[in-house]
């Protein structure tokens, strides 16, 4: 158990003590009358590293008085693989199979991140239209995936266990989808430096287009059967109450951002690949919390623009059908990549925030610096301010919200 | 069962009674839920209704080590991870089991060569019973392991002396 | 505004601590210089980080409300500086500024900039951890990733592997 | 049970003396004379308590082999399916061997006493409780004229025994299990307890065999719950509080999975969790057929109406056929329970205590009042 003294974040004074009466009596049997001064201090919990709710393996040492949690203080490094350092000792193609292990929920959108910073010191690269719409497929399906587990794990914090079963029912097609194209249900290494790996098997595309049709009906099911629910509501809303200033001063990205009202999609704003044509076409919107439950930023809001966001996905999934043409699927790059001498620091729009490589290379066939630029690890510091003043099912609470990966945390 | 335990010779009696006594215990193995990391999801996926490990009687997944017999080490276990696996372990209740999920918790996995903090197998702090390869593996693979588990547990003997069970004993 | 404007006006205002501009410049066979790919960035002095960065985040026309990143970065063994890299990104205007900022290897220390964002805190802690780099004035000095116990700086580039940690053999 | 006691259930109070118990017993049984009346007594109250562990302890395994299938097919998979044959039918009793052969641990710091006693308390409690069930017109192990008094009184017992596992534990997350025990059931005991005064004021009898015999009338569908229009609500506020009393669906708080770890229960393992666990299912039963009893009609149905109409009053089919009734109507109850258990998310602790105090227990006052009001007029429109 950590000493006390380690919470220094916390503040550290006792409640006032029970004052002892001044004159001391003496008792019939001659000795004096022993006053205890008794002092009630906060209890020291360790939602440790093994608690259903902390979403794999991340400690919260929350200080509580009763119910009310006074003091939370996330303790991370419990799954840390040393990405950053792998990064520095393996080649440029043979890194990628680490970034699906970051945020393996989506092992898709990691891939994009670094292929896009290495193409970034490749500016000769070209890839082929029909490479960015297969990326962009994927990359939304994987989001899609993403949530689905989101929405699913934060109806088990809040203690609904059905709708965790339906989500995965979804999350299994789409698995089955990526195993066609790529033969792997997590970590796919699918989308490579230059494209994509290889090309769509016949009716894969058809397949996708009835997974988009019939996951619009299930999608409203799942949205009246938790978000709408009036104990979900009555456990969310008014919780964990994050404003704009306080997302910027942190540096919250991600729906933890739109969830305050704060409107900014790097997929729209600052865009990549083909998704400015997407958002032009008016392939997809960009939801925000309203506070239509509760006040502005709080847990009710980032799950519903999550959940809205999946709609938004099938939207550009649908777009991407429409536009796709069969060609080639990957640029001209060589079986040992040698990049440039340069520097580059790429950021998507990861489904937990923006996902951002900053990549150095000497000329050589490894990297001298791959920094990883995790959303989970940002995201998570504003626990620290969030939690005190909640109650213990709260900071549960709080804590499914800010629907982390301790992959990606601790990278 | 420390007195039963070992103590008795082979006879119909005893063999019947070791039947029911591993029947039982295999057929309601529960796992704790200890995800680390990747392979954490595909567990969920088997607690899932895809690939339902409850049809096996496993699917009561316990929050606490003291009500879980079945230690499924689903993910990479660095140094720091260590203690609190170890400790995890010394918690459960006695006939416990481990299963070493993925290539990280059977040997470190990808990150063998150059992860610095990762612990190369989590063997080195507990006794693993089964090993599960891939990473992550497969639903299937998992429950695979988890009916091998149930193998080992039909050849073992709680009463009878072990002496006289030959590894070819019949299962 | 794209990053030769931002630039520009940074010069203009002429902020403390601005030392040079990186531009990214095709390689040219005659001086076997390779060039340099990628993206810009700007040189600042570490000592004057702060005010520099809170200029970046007051000024109107730049509006750098968020800080995305700050790391650091050891180029090679014997270079002997460190580079500390910092990437803010304005929500209002829609643009990004890379900051690199050079601290020499035997002096490794620099004002923390958790003053100016909150979002720092956690980034220095790491960088405390892994590079040996200390910041001045940070609320929380404790180890982000590692064990608490945990020798060596990882991310140097002279470091290498512990054999054991805690009794527990690493090869 | 057959005919052990025999005892005409007539309408008539026949005084409750000792020896008509005992004197069933002898008639039944050829007994020697020699034998001492203390040991007579003894034993028939010996099979009386094996009848009720027995039947209760059936009835518990199978609503937790029922519990697990039904969550099974509410998330589109089967649940236990190879333990024993067909849907494994035996899944809670490898459960049950299995967990026998657990290793005995008491934490260190544990209080070792309330550690070991915690268990034989809350098991007492509800046995205690389910005593006073009656199981037909001529199966009964006490014909109580305070039946439901006798229920209500000792099976809230059963917090004592979960504060002090709670206590006893030594670790935080049980402590915390504890204290929302004691909060979220002190909350609820009120309402229940007026709630149920709705059908006490409709039938105007507290024995449970006198209640579901005066709600024969309309060919066996005379229920309380047709009999008394604040009987609905009465019964929505009752069922509220049961769900609260026994920790089940959304305020299952004290052993809360995904925030106290398992709350009071963290610490327990192997035999002594498993008692805790039947204590919830038969608290389930108890609560069920105390629903039944008091709402819907307990033994009547209009298949005891035909068997009654036929004049087969005291005959072993009329007893086994009130039995059946009066325990599918449980069952349902106990269904009802999952079903609510696997759809709706965890309500907050304060949540629990300001509807325990500020809406419910207003409310059941309001329905006791009506309902007074409508007994005492009820007399001026019939005659």
């Amino acid at each position: 158990m950590t000493s006390p003294t380690e919470t220094s974040a916390t503040e550290d004074e006792h409640k006032p003590s029970i004052r002892p009466a001044d004159e001391v009596r003496i008792l019939a049997s001659g000795e004096r009358e022993f006053f205890m001064d008794v002092a009630t201090s906060d209890l020291e919990i360790n939602m440790g590293p093994q608690h259903p709710a902390t979403h794999g393996v991340m400690r919260v040492l929350l200080r509580t008085d009763g119910e009310l949690v006074t003091g939370a203080q996330p303790h991370l490094g419990y799954l840390h693989r040393c990405a950053e350092k792998i990064g520095e000792s393996v080649e440029w193609l043979q890194y990628l199979p680490y970034t699906d292990r970051y945020d393996y929920l989506s092992a898709m959108n990691n891939n994009l991140s670094y292929s896009l910073a290495v193409e970034a010191l490749m500016p000769e690269l070209e890839i082929p239209r029909r490479g960015t719409m297969i990326r962009m497929i994927c990359a939304e399906l994987n989001r899609i995936a993403s949530h689905l587990v989101a929405f699913g794990t934060y109806g088990l914090d809040i203690g609904a266990f059905t709708p965790f079963f339906y989500a995965f029912r979804e999350r299994e097609w789409i698995q089955a989808l990526f195993e066609k194209i790529c033969g792997a249900r997590l970590t796919y290494s699918y989308i490579r430096i230059g494209g994509v790996f290889n090309d769509t098997p016949p009716g894969w595309l058809r397949e996708v287009a009835d997974f988009c049709d019939v996951f619009e009906g299930k999608w409203q099911e799942y949205y009246d059967l938790l978000i709408e629910n009036h104990i979900f509501v009555q456990r969310t809303a008014n919780v964990g109450v994050i404003t704009a200033e306080m997302a910027y001063d942190f540096g919250l990205t991600g729906p933890m951002l739109r969830g305050s009202g704060v409107d900014f999609d790097l997929r729209r704003d600052m865009p990549y690949l083909e998704y400015g044509q997407a958002h032009d076409a008016g392939a997809f919107g960009v939801p925000l919390g309203t506070g239509e439950k509760g006040t502005l930023g709080d847990c009710w809001d980032r799950t519903q623009v999550r959940m809205k966001e999946m709609i938004e996905c099938l939207g550009i999934v649908r777009w991407c059908l429409e536009q796709i043409e069969p060609g080639p699927i990957i640029g001209n790059v060589p079986r040992v990549i040698k990049v440039p001498p340069g520097e580059a620091y790429v950021g998507i729009e990861n489904p937990r925030g923006e996902l951002g490589h900053y990549l150095h290379s000497d000329g050589g066939k490894i990297a001298t610096r791959c920094r990883v630029r995790a959303p989970s690890f940002v995201n998570l510091a504003v626990l620290e301010d969030l939690m005190p003043g909640s109650l213990l099912a709260d900071a549960v609470a709080i804590i499914g919200a800010t629907d982390i990966v301790v992959g990606e945390t601790d990278r | 069962m420390g007195i039963l335990e070992e103590a008795f010779e082979e006879n119909v009696l005893t063999t019947r009674v070791d039947w029911l006594l591993n029947w039982a215990r295999l057929n309601s193995i529960w796992p704790m839920t200890f995800g680390l990391a990747c392979c954490a999801i595909e567990m969920m996926a088997v607690g899932a209704a895809h690939h339902d490990i409850d049809r096996f009687g496993a699917g009561a997944f316990r929050a606490t080590p003291r009500q879980a017999d079945l230690m499924i080490v689903a993910g990479t276990v660095n140094f720091k991870m260590g203690e609190r696996v170890k400790r995890l372990y010394d918690q459960m209740a006695s006939p416990k089991y481990v299963i070493a999920m993925g290539a990280c918790a059977t040997g470190g996995g990808p990150y063998f060569k150059y992860g610095y903090t990762v612990m190369k197998g989590v063997d080195r702090i507990i006794p693993v019973d089964v090993y599960i390869a891939g990473c992550p593996p497969r639903p299937e693979a998992l429950l695979e392991g988890l009916m091998a588990l149930q193998d080992k547990l039909r050849r073992t003997s709680v009463i009878r002396k072990p002496a006289r069970l030959q590894p070819s004993d019949p299962a | 505004m794209d990053f030769n404007a931002i630039a520009e006006h940074l010069s203009v205002a002429n902020v403390p601590g601005l030392l040079s501009v990186d531009l990214p410049r095709p390689p040219d066979k005659k001086t076997k210089d390779k060039g340099r790919s990628g993206l810009p960035h700007v040189c600042v002095d570490p000592a004057c980080m702060v005010e520099f960065l809170t200029f970046c985040r007051d000024d109107e026309a730049l509006g750098f409300e968020v800080l995305i990143d700050l790391s650091a970065s050891d180029p090679s063994v014997d270079d002997e500086n460190l580079w500390i890299l910092i990437q803010l990104l304005s929500v209002r205007h829609r643009h990004r500024l890379g900051i690199k900022s050079l601290l020499p290897k035997s002096a490794l220390s620099m004002p923390s900039s958790t003053r100016v964002y909150r979002a720092a805190q956690w980034h220095e802690r790491e960088c405390m951890e892994m590079f040996g780099v200390t910041f001045e004035g940070h609320p929380d000095p404790r180890n982000m990733l590692l064990p608490d116990d945990w020798p060596g700086y990882p991310m140097r580039k002279d470091y290498e592997f512990p054999k054991e940690y805690h009794g527990i053999s690493c090869e | 049970m057959l005919g052990l006691i025999q005892d005409t259930g007539t309408l008539a109070q026949t005084p409750n003396e000792g020896t008509n118990f005992l004197h069933g017993l002898l008639q039944w049984l050829p007994l020697p004379e020699w034998i001492p009346d203390w040991v007579l007594v003894l034993g028939a109250v010996g099979v009386g308590v094996g009848i009720l562990v027995g039947l209760v302890s059936v009835i518990t395994l199978w609503s937790v082999w029922m519990e697990r299938k039904v969550s099974g097919h509410m998330q589109c998979r089967n649940g236990p399916m190879y333990a024993g044959g067909w849907h494994g039918w035996a899944q809670t009793i490898a459960d049950g061997i299995k967990l026998f052969q657990k290793e005995d641990m008491i934490p260190l710091g544990a209080d070792r006493v309330l550690f070991v006693l915690s268990p034989a308390i809350v098991l007492a409690s509800i046995f205690g409780a389910l005593a006073a069930l009656p199981l037909s017109y001529d199966w009964y192990f006490a014909r109580m004229d305070l039946g439901i008094f006798t229920i209500l009184a000792i099976g809230s017992t059963t917090t004592i025994g979960v504060i002090m596992a709670g206590w006893a534990s030594n670790s935080k997350w049980s402590l915390y299990g504890a204290m929302r025990e004691a909060a979220q059931v002190v909350a609820y005991e009120i309402p229940l307890g007026i709630a149920l005064m709705v059908p006490l004021i409709a039938l105007g009898t507290f024995s449970l065999l006198d209640a579901s015999a005066l709600q024969s009338g309309f060919y066996g569908m005379g229920w309380a719950i047709f009999q008394n229009p604040l009987c609905l609500p009465a019964f929505i506020i009752f069922w509220i509080a049961a769900l609260a009393e026994t920790k089940r669906a959304p305020f299952d708080l004290p052993e809360a999975e995904s925030e106290l770890v398992a709350g009071f229960l963290t610490e327990f393992s192997g035999i002594r969790w498993s008692f805790f666990f039947m204590e919830e299912y038969a608290a389930m039963f108890l609560m069920s057929v105390v629903g039944a009893v008091f709402f819907f009609g307990g033994f009547e149905s209009p298949v005891t109406y035909a068997l009654r109409s036929l004049g087969m009053e005291g005959t072993i089919v009329f007893s086994l056929v009130c039995f059946t009734t009066l325990v599918l109507k449980a069952f349902i109850g106990v269904f009802l329970m999952m079903w609510l258990r696997w759809t709706l998310p965890r309500v907050r602790i304060d949540q629990v205590m300001t509807m325990g105090y500020k809406y419910l227990t207003p409310l059941a006052l309001v329905c006791v009042l009506c309902a007074a009001i409508w007994e005492a007029f009820l007399h001026l429109v019939l005659n």
